[in-house]
């Protein structure tokens, strides 16, 4: 399973994706997926704000995540 | 034939292009933002900004704006077009706007357009100064 | 160097120089309305649009109008150019706008130009069907 | 002294401009000029609004007119 990582979460992680390794247990739902990399990186806890797309659409906190899921976590935007 | 809709993330944006793609026989009225760099924030010169984007999903997001858009205004076109990359200062970073018979109608939807992109399509900026650079708005 | 303040009456608009015109180091946000010629008017086909004007006074009016505008809001520039003779379908006939630092003042300015810009600037508009042409609003 | 006559108002009079005789009495005021052509001229009468511009610039009912001034006549505006 791996989550793209755009702006300050790229900064943070220091690498464009996160790759859960294959022994880890890969969280089931958005909302366990923010606690496991939260806790990894805890100065992702320090942002404004922090949402997770799956498939390229903002996804709730109890939405589950499956294996081909394309997974990215979204900092606070800033266009325009 | 011109589209209805026209959602573009680009790497350098001709803000003059926009009025023909906005035009429309039924259109007497064309509203367009055009967002730019600014030199100073906060006092602080500003050498460039820096755009990021996740573009599968940012085009996804702009379409839902532009097609609520429609569904709120009697409108005959709409263009969000973003920039990504390295800009300087004056440099058009976003262009939006919508055409409509009359002229509430798009001065309306050009500004829901363009708060809504700020408010929740994912890309994000970085101001570079002399001497750091900072994500816009990532900590409170 | 460009000027902060440009009001024109002209036989020809071109809606795509505005940008060029507005843009500004310390603007981050550009408006812009063009108002452009509509196909029908209750549901009758507009042939064309002839506006005439009394230049003098006209372009008196849009100086102040624009004045008012920078006294208003925290301009950078601000553009009032209107067309003068027969103008198709889809032809611009006026365009209006203004550059600030941020997005509420050059939206409220466009809109307080274009507004009072129809409500006082000496400019007359025939609307040519095939078998008769109105001037607007001229009798209730 | 001339009148500068504009969009329905020059239709009506048939010219694009006015002049007053010179065995006529002037008006003395913006309200007196406007009285002289609407009834010279009954179709002002049925327009929306008939402003009067002198040296380019909306003059009140009560404004004195002298010779030397550029008068217009200013039917109802439908610029933009």
């Amino acid at each position: 399973m791996e989550v793209l990582l755009f702006g300050i979460a790229k900064d943070i992680v220091g690498e464009s994706s996160f790759r859960f390794d294959e022994g880890d247990v890969l969280p089931g739902s958005v909302f366990e997926l923010k606690q496991k990399l939260k806790q990894s990186f805890p100065e992702l806890d320090k942002l404004s704000s922090l949402a997770v797309a799956v498939n390229s659409e903002y996804a709730e906190d109890e939405e589950k995540l499956s294996r081909g899921d394309e997974i990215a976590l979204i900092p606070p935007v800033s266009g325009g | 034939m011109k589209q209805e809709i026209t959602i573009e993330i680009v790497d350098h944006i001709d803000a003059s292009q926009v009025y023909g793609e906005l035009s429309h026989p039924n259109s007497g009225g064309i509203c367009v933002f055009v967002g730019a760099v600014r030199e100073f924030t906060q006092n602080e010169q500003v050498i460039a900004l820096e755009f990021e984007t996740y573009k599968a999903m940012a085009i996804k997001e702009m379409r839902k704006i532009a097609e609520e858009a429609y569904a709120k205004w009697n409108l005959n076109r709409v263009v969000m077009r973003h920039a990504v990359g390295n800009k300087g200062v004056e440099e058009p970073v976003v262009v939006v706007g919508a055409s409509s018979g009359h002229r509430d109608a798009c001065f309306e939807a050009c500004r829901f357009l363009i708060d809504t992109l700020k408010d929740r399509v994912p890309i994000w900026k970085k101001e570079i100064f002399k001497n750091k650079s900072v994500w816009v708005s990532a900590t409170p």
